[in-house]
């Protein structure tokens, strides 16, 4: 099974690790994720005010050149997945939205395409059950707590991925990697966000909030979906906040890969700083 | 010829002031069929009417036209005028040239008043010219209630129509009647404890000896009309025998399985041999069929062992008996919506977030505490706990738009209630408007926050979640502009009231209306609160929407008024304006059927003299027929018409105009 | 007809209207309004169904057929029909009537329809005043009143 | 604070383009409070959610214009996930954003974005940020 894949500009780039373990890990499990030929930034936030036509072109185009490759399209960005499905749905469902953006590209796409994230295509497509079966090295002991944040699931009308208030997605994934998913009350709540830029008081904060509750609830890493969710995370406990725990953040993939039986030495550890290998080797898993 | 009559009436100078009537009088008599005319100063006053029947029998009339007030007025009185003086009471029409003529045309040369008047009587005699001797339809009334539901609304009309001294029984689906007001603790606005005062209506319930108790039982199917609905019941296997149960309990203090008590709302177990509570009206119980391993797979049979009489019997089965009866009061009452529809509450994850019925339960004195409030998860006594208003209600998107309407009032009764009980505990309550109309109510509801100190804050809660054995609410308060958070050991949801589940399937067995909530429609929401669009069908308590206990009585008592009444003779008298269908021209395509809003079109098999269906054809019911008319217009081969509004009569009167 | 004769030779021209009312609302509101002694044109002649839903398209051609130069049918408001649902059923035939109205070249403003509860004498007061001046300003309908005089079957 | 209120600052001109830019109707918005209850930076906000609708539904748009409140909000939607009545506050306060960033008013400079973070964050947050901030 083929399935046309957008990367996006941050897997592209600082987040390449989360790629590439997911494209490896795909393999493994009887999947190819093939990058578009053409892409280009999705924009990075779907236009909340509906009148913004512009902010639609962005990722229009690029479910456009998808729908060149087939009729799926997945990603793993949060935000990227969260930017093509709103996008798509609008052009989908909204006549006069869709024929302005067609008029201004000079394209005809239709909001035809099925969005689907990565963790879907391993849910839907491979299910679970067989995930577990392809496990080499079941991350015993791995106390892990999945931390979703805000673009994943919200909101629940358009996205659709999981439960808005409860999902359990990852964790039902954690659970076939044999790690132990751990529940803590934050997993849904925002991490900053984009005020990473101008705002590090606040995201400092949000991020404190999510890991100390993680960590609260017996997390010893936590898992996430999202490049910005990984860094502002790992940039709150570098800086000199004393309070925060220091538990490894990690892209799913990363683990995914590592118990589907990928060399460690290529799934990107050494990026998340000392602490992750250093967990990792701990429970005997590198 | 017709031998017509033609009576204009002067009405003292309220007519004739604007209408010449004698002129009236002596150009219709110039028109066909009309052989006696005159004009009079007071139609209605007994000289009046007696000059009426006289001139009908002098003249032998076979039909009159008064021409004088709205018909609204005075048809009635004519019409039986017309009767006493020998003719059909449908041969005498009204023209309405009073409210409809002179009043309103102020014209003092009295021309345009005296043309139309005559236009208006003209029209009216065409049209009496068409009309057909009518009689009076006459439906023996079996009298002789059913009671839907054996809550406190339906108790309440079983009582007083039995009172009436007419009989009634009461079907309810559970193994005893009291429906949710047996599970309340103490009731506002007055505090008394609902066992205290709902107990002895209950028993005297069971002992009248004008009402019969079908409990564990199930409505199945509905026939008929009002006065004479045939009803078949579904008596569901209780594998006790009522007839010589005692209610000893031995059985139940033997069994050795338990379940959830629904009772209790999971809040502690019960036998699979049990009744819902303690104080169960009729106190005998019932064998859990599910659950029961002799009844599965022939194992225990422990009760039987015990019972003295020997009640137990496993081999009972579900009985269905066909009654009759001539009223119906439905009074099926409601539930809360489940905890689990709740996501950001926890949905019904977290133990200590609890409903208001579940308090209710924790506060009563006969409850799983002993009226000890304790969180379920693990039995303390919680000091902080948080009442959380509107859970699902006024939320179109998650649960429903409208207001419950006692939730405000029980949350602060429960706020009392735990005042009372632990002192020094402190409650707060998240609230978005507080709705407390109603006799005393919000004078109560001042006395939880002035003398029970409850923390009252306005504002919805974003979100509930367990942290270290705590639950931790997220709210705000909007009065002050500030995020609160709350460490509560236990939270109380004021769930929104809701529809059975099945309601729906209840009103299609008896042909009533419900709306987009499932709770049933009322025939008019101010004047006919209690009636259905279906004669005969009438409506008590929590069924039709959220109700306190007041009003649920105020129902089930006005519900009994209304049987009682329908009850008054032996047979029910009424106009005769129902639709009749053409044998010859029917065609059977059912059209009629499907718009009358009365379903009072049957499809009816005609048969040969060896019995064979021949043709299917319209048949309209009289009994249900309330002469709105739709099927007449909806007909298409114009096989359906309408007694007293005929094709014929209409288009006689437009005719002439 | 006297009426009508009357009518061309004082060469004003009084529209006539004929108004199908239900009984429990408009009627009675048009009771109400001579209980309050309002006052109004004179030109309509009620005649009184049990409910809107017992209005036949055809009773409205027949009406014209019959002279009227317009049309007013009233009834309950839409939800406070005495019989629930009446007067859907009416106004749900009235749209399929309306294309035929058009087709049969009858123009649509003779045919009026309104909602008069038995409380609001006023509006059945205004409405049958503006009912008046719109027939006036239309004038006299004539297409059914010609193929009258040519007789019923050569229309 | 006391406001002098009438028919045109509730239905002012302004407003309506709130409304129209943002998609949001302002009066459908029933003051419950659960968005303020939620959103993750309500503490830091000048007028936190719910007051922001109120604000709008009397017409206090200088108010609200003065404040931090659309510069804070990080879009998470929390907001718009649980209200009752389906009002997007983020929408809202996005269409205050953009009343702002459609006259070429930027709330940021790039230059003042410290080197170390256009270097080394997820490109999407210099994006997402540029979009929020910068006309
Ligand atoms: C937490 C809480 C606290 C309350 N506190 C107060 C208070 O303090 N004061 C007050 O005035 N009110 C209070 N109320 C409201 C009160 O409970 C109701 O007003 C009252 O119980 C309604 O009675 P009912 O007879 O309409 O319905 P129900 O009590 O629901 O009775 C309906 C009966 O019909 C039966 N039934 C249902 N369907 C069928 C069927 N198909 N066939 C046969 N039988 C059927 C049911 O089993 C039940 O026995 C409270 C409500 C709640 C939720
Ligand atoms: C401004 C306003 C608007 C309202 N709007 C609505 C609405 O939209 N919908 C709604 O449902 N309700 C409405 N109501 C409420 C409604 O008016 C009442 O519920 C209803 O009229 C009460 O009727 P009643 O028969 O109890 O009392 P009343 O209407 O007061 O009738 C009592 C009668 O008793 C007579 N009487 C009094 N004392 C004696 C005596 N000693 N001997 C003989 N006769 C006596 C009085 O003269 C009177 O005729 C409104 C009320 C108000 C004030
Ligand atoms: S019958 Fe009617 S119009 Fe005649 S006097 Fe009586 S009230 Fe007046
Ligand atoms: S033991 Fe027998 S008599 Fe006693 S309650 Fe049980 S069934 Fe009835
Ligand atoms: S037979 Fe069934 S009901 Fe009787 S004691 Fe055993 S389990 Fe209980
Ligand atoms: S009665 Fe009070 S708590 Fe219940 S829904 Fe209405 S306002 Fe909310
Ligand atoms: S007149 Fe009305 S109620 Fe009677 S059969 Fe016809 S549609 Fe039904
Ligand atoms: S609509 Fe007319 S033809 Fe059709 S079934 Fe009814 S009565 Fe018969
Ligand atoms: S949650 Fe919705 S309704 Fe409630 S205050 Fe916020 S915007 Fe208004
Ligand atoms: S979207 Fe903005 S206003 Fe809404 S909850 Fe998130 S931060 Fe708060």
């Amino acid at each position: 099974m083929k399935i046309p894949y957008y990367p996006g500009c941050t897997l592209n780039t600082v987040a390449k690790d989360f790629d590439t373990s997911a494209k490896e890990s795909a393999r493994a499990v009887g999947f190819e994720m093939e990058d578009l030929e053409q892409w280009n930034c999705c924009g990075a936030s779907f236009p909340l005010t509906p009148d913004n036509i512009m902010g639609l072109t962005a990722p229009a185009k690029v479910l456009s050149e998808a729908k060149k490759a087939g009729d799926r399209l997945t990603t793993l960005c949060s935000v990227c997945y969260n930017v093509l499905k709103r996008t798509n749905k609008v052009l989908h469902d909204d006549k006069a939205r869709r024929k302005s953006v067609n008029e201004f590209m000079e394209d005809d796409y239709d909001g035809s395409l099925d969005v689907v994230h990565y963790l879907e295509v391993l849910r839907d497509d491979i299910g679970f059950e067989k995930l577990k079966e392809t496990v080499t090295k079941p991350l015993e002991g791995v106390k892990a707590g999945a931390y979703y944040g805000c673009m994943l699931l919200r909101p629940f009308d358009d996205i659709g991925i999981d439960n808005a208030e409860a999902p359990t997605v990852m964790e039902d994934m954690l659970k076939a990697l044999g790690a132990t998913p751990v529940d803590f009350p934050d997993k849904i709540e925002c991490c900053g966000a984009h005020l990473a830029m101008n705002n590090k008081e606040v995201v400092q904060r949000l991020s404190g909030n999510v890991i100390a509750s993680a960590a609260n609830e017996g997390a010893e890493i936590i898992v996430t979906t999202c490049p910005l969710c990984q860094y502002n995370l790992e940039g709150t406990q570098e800086s000199a906040n004393a309070d925060t725990p220091n538990v490894p953040i990690v892209y799913f993939t990363q683990l995914l890969g590592l118990a589907l039986g990928q060399d460690a030495a290529n799934l990107g550890f050494d990026n998340n700083g000392g602490a992750t290998e250093k967990f990792l080797k701990k429970k005997g898993l590198i | 010829m017709p031998r017509i009559g033609v009576f204009v009436c002067q009405c003292g100078n309220n007519i004739e002031a604007t209408v010449d009537t004698q002129k009236v009088a002596d150009e219709t008599k110039k028109l066909p069929g009309v052989v006696h005319t005159e004009s009079y100063k007071f139609m209605c006053s007994s000289p009046g009417q007696d000059s009426f029947k006289k001139a009908i029998k002098d003249n032998k009339l076979d039909g009159v036209v008064v021409s004088a007030c709205s018909p609204h007025m005075h048809e009635k009185t004519f019409r039986r005028a017309a009767e006493a003086a020998g003719l059909n009471q449908f041969q005498c029409e009204i023209t309405n040239v009073r409210e409809q003529c002179s009043w309103v045309h102020h014209d003092e040369t009295r021309k345009i008043g005296t043309d139309k008047t005559m236009d208006l009587t003209r029209m009216t005699i065409q049209r009496l010219k068409k009309n057909r001797d009518l009689t009076k339809i006459t439906i023996p009334v079996t009298k002789r209630a059913l009671v839907i539901g054996g809550g406190i609304a339906g108790i309440q009309a079983a009582l007083d129509i039995a009172d009436g001294g007419q009989e009634v029984v009461i079907v309810e689906k559970e193994p005893s009647i009291g429906g949710n007001m047996a599970r309340l603790s103490e009731t506002f606005p007055t505090m008394d404890c609902s066992q205290c005062i709902l107990t002895p209506k209950m028993v005297e319930a069971e002992l009248h000896d004008k009402i019969s108790l079908y409990t564990y039982s199930e409505v199945e199917k509905v026939d008929g009309y009002i006065g004479n609905f045939s009803v078949t019941i579904k008596k569901k296997a209780k594998f006790v025998d009522e007839s010589t149960c005692t209610g000893c309990g031995e059985c139940w203090e033997k069994c050795p399985f338990k379940a959830d008590s629904e009772f209790e709302l999971g809040l502690s177990k019960r036998k699979v041999i049990y009744t819902p509570f303690p104080q169960a009206v009729p106190n005998i119980p019932v064998i859990d069929k599910t659950r029961c391993p002799k009844i599965l797979k022939d194992k225990c049979g422990l009760c039987a062992k015990v019972c003295g009489p020997q009640s137990i019997d496993f081999t009972q089965e579900d009985q269905l008996v066909t009654e009759e009866f001539g009223a119906i009061v439905v009074a099926t009452g409601y539930e809360l919506m489940p905890n689990k529809d709740f996501g950001e509450y926890g949905y019904g994850k977290i133990t200590d977030v609890i409903s208001g019925m579940q308090f209710e339960r924790l506060a009563s004195a006969s409850g799983p505490t002993g009226g000890a409030i304790r969180r379920p998860s693990d039995n303390t006594e919680p000091k902080n706990v948080v009442f959380i208003q509107c859970a699902g209600s006024r939320d179109e998107k998650r649960g429903v738009s409208y207001c419950s309407k006692i939730c405000c009032m029980y949350t602060a009764k429960h706020t009392m209630l735990y005042r009372h009980k632990v002192h020094d505990g402190q409650a707060y309550v998240f609230y978005m408007d507080i709705r407390s109309g109603g006799k005393r109510y919000e004078e109560f509801v001042r006395g939880a926050i002035e003398h029970d100190g409850a923390m009252y804050l306005r504002g919805r809660v974003s979100r509930v979640y367990e942290k270290d054995g705590k639950v931790i609410i997220q709210g705000a308060d909007t009065l002050s502009g500030s995020q609160v958070e709350i460490e509560a050991d236990m939270v109380v949801l004021a769930t929104a009231l809701v529809s059975r589940p099945g309601a729906d399937t209840v009103a299609q067995t008896l042909g009533i209306g419900y709306d987009k909530y499932k709770f049933y429609n009322e025939y008019h929401p101010k004047l006919k609160p209690v009636e259905t669009v279906t004669a005969g069908i009438f409506l008590a308590g929590t069924c039709v929407g959220p109700m306190d206990i007041p009003e649920s009585v105020s129902q089930g008592s006005a519900t009994a008024s209304k049987v009682l009444a329908l009850f008054s003779s032996d047979k029910m008298a009424r106009e005769p304006i129902t639709a009749e269908v053409n044998k010859q021209t029917c065609n059977a395509c059912w059209d009629c059927v499907t718009s009358c809003p009365y379903v009072a079109i049957e499809k009816e098999e005609i048969k040969d003299r060896k019995g064979n269906v021949v043709n299917m054809l319209a048949h309209v019911n009289d009994g249900l027929c309330q002469g709105c008319g739709v099927c007449v217009c909806a007909c298409r081969s114009k096989a359906i018409d309408l007694n007293g509004y005929t094709d014929e009569q209409v288009y006689a009167a437009i005719a002439t105009f | 007809m006297p009426e009508e004769a009357k009518i061309e030779t004082e060469g004003v021209f009084e529209p006539k209207i004929m108004a199908f009312v239900c009984n429990w609302c408009t009627y009675a509101g048009a009771d109400l309004a001579g209980t309050s002694r309002m006052e109004y044109r004179p030109n309509v002649r009620i005649i009184k169904l049990p409910c809107t839903g017992r209005i036949d398209p055809l009773f409205i051609m027949k009406a014209f057929e019959n002279g009227a130069d317009g049309v007013l049918v009233s009834g309950c408001h839409p939800g406070d029909c005495h019989y629930t649902t009446g007067n859907y059923h009416a106004r749900r035939r009235w749209t399929a009537f309306k294309d035929l109205l058009a087709f049969t070249g009858i123009d649509l403003k003779r045919v009026q329809f309104s909602w008069v509860s038995a409380s609001e004498a006023i509006k059945w007061v205004e409405l049958i005043n503006n009912v008046t001046d719109d027939m006036e300003a239309l004038g006299p309908f004539m297409k059914f009143k010609e193929m009258n005089k040519k007789g019923p079957n050569q229309g | 604070m006391k406001i002098k209120l009438g028919k045109e600052d509730i239905d002012s001109s302004l407003i309506q383009q709130i409304e129209r830019v943002s998609g949001e109707t302002i009066k459908r918005c029933y003051q419950c409070g659960n968005c303020s209850g939620g959103c993750p930076v309500s503490y830091a906000m000048e007028i936190p959610p719910t007051q922001v609708m109120r604000y709008l539904q009397l017409g206090m748009v200088e108010e609200l214009m003065a404040s931090n409140s659309m510069w804070v909000c990080v879009g998470c939607l929390q907001c718009f996930s649980r209200c009752p009545q389906s009002v997007s506050v983020a929408n809202t306060l996005e269409g205050l954003r953009q009343l702002v960033l459609r006259k070429g008013e930027d709330h940021d400079r790039i230059e003042d974005i410290p080197l170390p973070m256009l270097k080394n964050a997820p490109q999407m947050a210099i994006v997402c940020g540029f979009r929020k901030f910068v006309s």
